[in-house]
């Protein structure tokens, strides 16, 4: 039970992480940006073909791996989102696009990588902390250290600095935000690239904790979404929040049923909260659609 | 249930708020069963929230809505116009890449094709459909847009897009209209035919209510005018009498 | 030939699923992403009544139709309380649900293992056995399923689902309850998928969960889009083309896997490029643009 | 009126007025309605003109055209003389234009703070984003105190407030103000717009503002130009409408 517990926290971490860049995107863009699965999905598989195949450090090939995240990002932003944006397009058309990004990415990552499992774990035998019949490796601890740390610091970004100050700025009132001059088109670049960024390094973490397959950018798309819709659509302490419940859950959940039943946990915890608090924890009541 | 037997428009005690402002603030209110009633007031009087209420489109804080004895107040939009209360809207509501006949035959009320065993096999659809284009050609004739009923909504011009939402509202079998600016932004050779319009519905023994903010249409048309200002009625009675007092002046200016 | 009539086949069964969906998401705009759930939910029907108690295709392929009707409405009604990218989203988790259901109810389904054996149609005294008859058979349903929806959309109920589309306030003002349109059109769209996948189920006679995934979902998706949703043709020409499309490369000399993932990184592709440069797709009218 | 501007627009006419904003034969409007249908107003150095008319008549529409916030169809845009060809927000700030839209709007989830520093973003350098804040308190005070508070949790004065500060903080030159009144009570209508004067007054600010509030804008304002569906259709001195005959002539 405890074990599941913890498992459970770690799995949150990254999890949370993966949210709170999909929340950040959904706050200043209101699109679901799924895409973001793709250059999730991307920069593991950067790193563990730097490493692995090629033999660099892991520094080096985690920096890498960033900045390929960041680049996808900015590309997508630039060549897609910013066009359709500025010919008015319907958030549904947006989503569309964006998903077909996601397919392609993740097929090209199938296409050179192999449809197979990879892993990133070094050979040797981790070490790990026993208490009693709890059972952490150190990278489970790392894990857990950096994406806090990661969140940490985007959090400072975006409430203590006047750059993170322009980004809420936007997302709180777009129209406003031209109105006093602030240049949206490029705070929308920045917030891309940085969730872009906060992407691939939530990738780049839970890769070294489980294992790296096409699929992952997807499934990273439906935590990020689970968790933004349980935490309040658009607030970033929520979808924090949220990861790590979904962590939680799926394992708790693997704790009562067979741990096949986990997705099927996961899904219906958002369509629970769909139905029933759609604004999630902490977001905003819905605006109705009407009049 | 009054002496003519006509059920009546009324209203007890609606409040509405939006963030800590009252739209409407105990409004009370009974419609005669025919007539044109205009509704004025300055901007955010509270004018088309009660429209809305009214329609079942907002949900009033409080109070009640009744029509005759039927209590409205929590029944749902369709419900309600399918009692025979039809609206427009300000923003003209309309499908406007369908031609305007097509607007005029979504309006007409009970249509077996609606159904879906119905649609599916077509039992009397075709002479409903029929029935109902004589129909919506009636009603488009009788806005004078017999002429373009084979042109997209979208196509028409501002005033006659208004004509044709009115349309649709008479298409319903609205015998209670309740109209959202009719006449604002209209070229004034239109206005004079979009009141004519209104007479005669008025004639024809259907009550009509006007939101309007061109105050020299109402004095024209109205038989009885209700001044908003702030969520509440400040004044009712008749054109030639309620638009000369200072204080309606005084609520538009102040 | 054989194989030129597998591919027709399987046209003729994407071309139900994309007629299906346009219903839906593109007469109605409803943008949902359960279609491969109620596709898995005819074909499983079917299946598993034919195998199990040895029922008629026909009685199969009816309640496959009846159970997805059944499950349309438990989905339909919570999630249509929900709009524009929230309904997107609930549709998905019940796609999940279901798939996760298809995958691991063991008991019922067999999981991952599939249910093999499914006997070949036989309708009245109609044997189903040859690709011929099967595309005979799958063209009818097809036409079948044209005809549901030309029906409805040429009927004063399509007229209602247009208004619900472009503007469902005015559609209510003019007495429509725009509700039970939403949830019977939502029924319609998952009782033809269902029908689709009855017939899939016994063409293939081995089904198992993957042919039912949100890929599956977003692929009849993509056919829609591509092809233009909302009109007459736009479904079949998507179905069509997209079926078509990674046979043509086969004949390069593709590797199947290669052409597996390169079928779907042209998919992704052309959903971009359309959104981009024509949202209302090839031969379609309406461009998801509110 | 087309042709290159020149100088001599720029002069002072009998009156010893200076031209500072015109707008020649504005024609915009939303996708394909047209909603304002060739308007031609002149605003003077230092003045404040009012915008009057109905609602739906284009006065917000106007507005946003001459700001850039909707593209223009037809007609121009001087300043000071000069022609401005496409209007945008972020080069007509630097030039000393600013703009309050309706409903006196601010961000809402950000402090009053951050909102001011919003505001001044445009500004080059922190010094005059301080010197600016400062100019704010000194007309603001009420603003000072509450620093750290979410704007959404203000008052209405004190959003009112908050959103001329957010745009008086880059000093401008001219001042575009979308109904200023909206939302507040009555009491404080009159304080909201004795405030504009006041800054008009100090600072030698030219201002264009719409409003419903008629009566209340005519004490503040110089001239009236009066909005009919998306036409002027009566110009001149506040004072030809304080005659309540006249008024209701051209207004009801």
């Amino acid at each position: 039970m405890l074990q599941a517990l913890i498992n459970g926290l770690i799995a949150g971490c990254g999890y949370g992480l993966v949210a709170v860049g999909f929340a950040l995107v959904y706050a200043v863009f209101r699109i679901l940006h799924v895409a973001n699965g793709g250059i999730y999905a991307t920069a593991a598989y950067v790193v563990c073909w730097l490493t692995v195949d090629r033999g660099f450090g892991a520094p080096a090939a985690i920096s890498a791996g960033i900045l390929v995240g960041g680049t996808l990002g900015w590309l997508v932003e630039t060549r897609i989102y910013r066009p359709l944006r500025h010919s008015n397009s319907s958030s549904l058309v947006l989503l569309i696009a964006s998903l077909g990004v996601l397919i392609v990415v993740q097929n090209l990552l199938s296409l050179v990588f192999g449809d197979g499992t990879r892993t990133l774990r070094p050979g040797v035998v981790q070490s790990a902390i026993v208490i009693g019949s709890l059972h952490i490796t150190l990278l489970q601890v790392a894990i857990v250290v950096v994406s806090t740390l990661l969140y940490v610091v985007t959090s400072t970004i975006l409430f203590l600095t006047r750059i993170g100050c322009l980004v809420r700025a936007v997302a709180d009132d777009h129209y406003l935000a031209t109105v006093v001059g602030v240049p949206t088109d490029r705070v929308l670049l920045l917030v891309m690239v940085g969730a872009s960024a906060l992407a691939s390094g939530a990738a780049i973490l839970v890769a070294y904790d489980t294992d790296l397959t096409p699929m992952m950018g997807f499934e990273a798309v439906f935590i990020g979404i689970t968790a933004t819709v349980v935490g309040g659509m658009g607030s970033f302490p929520g979808a924090w929040l949220g990861g790590l419940l979904i962590g939680l859950a799926r394992n708790l959940g693997g704790w009562w049923l067979p741990a096949r039943w986990q997705d099927a946990v996961v899904f219906a915890v958002l369509v629970v909260f769909l139905l029933l608090r759609p604004q999630g924890f902490f977001g905003k009541p819905l605006k109705k659609a009407h009049l | 249930m009054t002496s003519d037997g006509i059920p009546r428009l009324r209203c007890e005690g609606l409040r509405k708020c939006f963030d800590g402002t009252h739209a409407l603030h105990d409004v009370r209110l009974e419609l005669p069963s025919a007539g044109i009633v205009a509704i004025i007031g300055p901007n955010g009087a509270g004018k088309t929230t009660l429209l809305n209420v009214l329609t079942g489109f907002l949900r009033a804080d409080a109070g009640q809505v009744f029509l005759g004895d039927l209590e409205l107040t929590r029944m749902a939009p369709h419900k309600i116009s399918r009692l025979g209360i039809a609206r427009t809207f300000q923003d003209l509501r309309l499908i406007l890449q369908v031609p305007a006949r097509e607007n005029v035959l979504l309006a007409r009320p009970n249509q077996k094709g609606e159904r879906l065993l119905t649609a599916l096999f077509r039992f009397g659809v075709p002479q409903e459909e029929v029935r109902n284009r004589e129909e919506a050609t009636r009603w488009l004739r009788f806005v004078g847009l017999e002429e373009k009923a084979n042109e997209a909504a979208g196509e028409l011009s501002y005033g006659q897009q208004k004509l044709l939402t009115l349309a649709c509202c008479l298409a319903a079998e609205g015998r209670i209209l309740l109209l959202d600016e009719p006449v604002t932004g209209v070229h004034p050779e239109m206005i004079a035919q979009i009141l004519d319009m209104l007479r005669l519905l008025r004639d024809q023994g259907r009550l009509v209510v006007l939101v309007e903010h061109d105050i020299a249409a109402v004095r024209q048309v109205a038989d009885v005018v209700i001044v908003m200002d702030e969520g509440r009625i400040i004044a009712q009675g008749k054109p030639s009498e309620v638009l000369e007092r200072p204080e309606i002046i005084e609520a538009y200016v102040g | 030939m054989e194989y030129l009539l597998h591919i027709l086949v399987l046209g003729a069964v994407y071309t139900v699923l994309t007629v299906s969906l346009d219903l839906l998401a593109g007469r109605t705009g409803l943008l949902s992403i359960a279609q491969a759930a109620f596709y898995g939910i005819g074909a499983y029907t079917s299946a598993l009544l034919v195998t199990q108690v040895e029922a008629p295709f026909l009685v199969g392929l009816l309640a496959g139709v009846a159970v997805a009707v059944l499950i349309s409405f438990i989905v339909s009604l919570p999630s249509l309380r929900l709009h524009d990218d929230y309904f997107v989203i609930a549709t998905f988790g019940f796609q999940m649900i279901l798939f996760s259901i298809f995958n691991n109810w063991i008991g019922l389904t067999r999981g991952p293992m599939g249910i093999p054996g499914i006997p070949q149609p036989v309708i009245l005294r109609w044997r189903v056995d040859t690709h011929l008859e099967f595309l005979v058979l799958a063209i009818v349903l097809a036409c079948f399923a044209y005809l549901v929806v030309w029906r409805i959309t040429s009927s004063p109920f399509g007229r209602a689902l247009h208004a619900i589309r472009e503007d469902e306030v005015f559609a209510k003002a003019l007495g429509k309850n725009t509700l039970r349109f939403k949830v019977t059109v939502f029924a319609v769209s998952a009782a033809l998928a269902a029908m689709a996948g009855s017939l899939y189920a016994h063409y293939i006679t081995y089904i198992d969960p993957t042919s039912f995934t949100v890929m599956e979902s977003i692929l009849v998706i993509s056919m829609v889009i591509i092809g233009g949703a909302g009109s007459l043709w736009g479904p079949l020409v998507g179905a069509v083309l997209l079926v078509t499309l990674p046979e043509a490369l086969r004949f390069v000399g593709l590797p199947s896997a290669v052409a597996a993932n390169l079928r779907q990184i042209i998919y992704g592709s052309l959903l971009v490029i359309m959104m981009m440069f024509r949202p209302r797709g090839l031969v379609g009218k309406y461009g998801f643009s509110k | 009126m087309s042709g290159k501007p020149s100088l001599s627009d720029t002069k002072a006419d009998a009156n010893g007025f200076v031209e500072h904003l015109r707008i020649v034969d504005l024609v915009t409007g939303y996708g394909k309605k047209q909603v304002i249908n060739g308007v031609s107003l002149e605003v003077s150095r230092s003045e404040i003109v009012a915008l009057i008319g109905h609602n739906g008549a284009g006065k917000s529409t106007l507005l946003k055209a001459i700001f850039g916030m909707i593209p223009i169809w037809q007609g121009q845009v001087f300043l000071d003389g000069q022609v401005v060809p496409a209007p945008k927000p972020h080069e007509l700030l630097r030039t000393g234009v600013s703009y309050v839209p309706q409903g006196n709007r601010v961000f809402t989830d950000l402090t009053v703070c951050e909102n001011l520093e919003m505001g001044g973003i445009t500004l080059p350098d922190k010094q005059r984003l301080k010197k600016g804040m400062e100019r704010v308190f000194t007309l603001f005070p009420a603003l000072k105190d509450r620093l750290k508070q979410r704007a959404g949790t203000l008052s209405g004065g004190e959003k009112q407030m908050l959103a001329l500060g957010n745009a008086l903080i880059l000093s401008p030159k001219v001042l575009l103000l979308d109904e200023p009144s909206l939302g507040l009570a009555p009491p404080l209508i009159s304080e909201a717009l004795g405030r504009i004067r006041q800054i008009n007054r100090d600072s030698c600010v030219t201002v264009l503002i719409v409003e419903q509030k008629v009566r209340e804008i005519l004490k503040i304002a110089k001239r009236v130009y009066v909005l009919r569906n998306g036409c002027v259709s009566f110009t001149g001195p506040t004072e030809e409408l304080k005659d309540e005959l006249k008024l209701r002539e051209v207004y009801l």
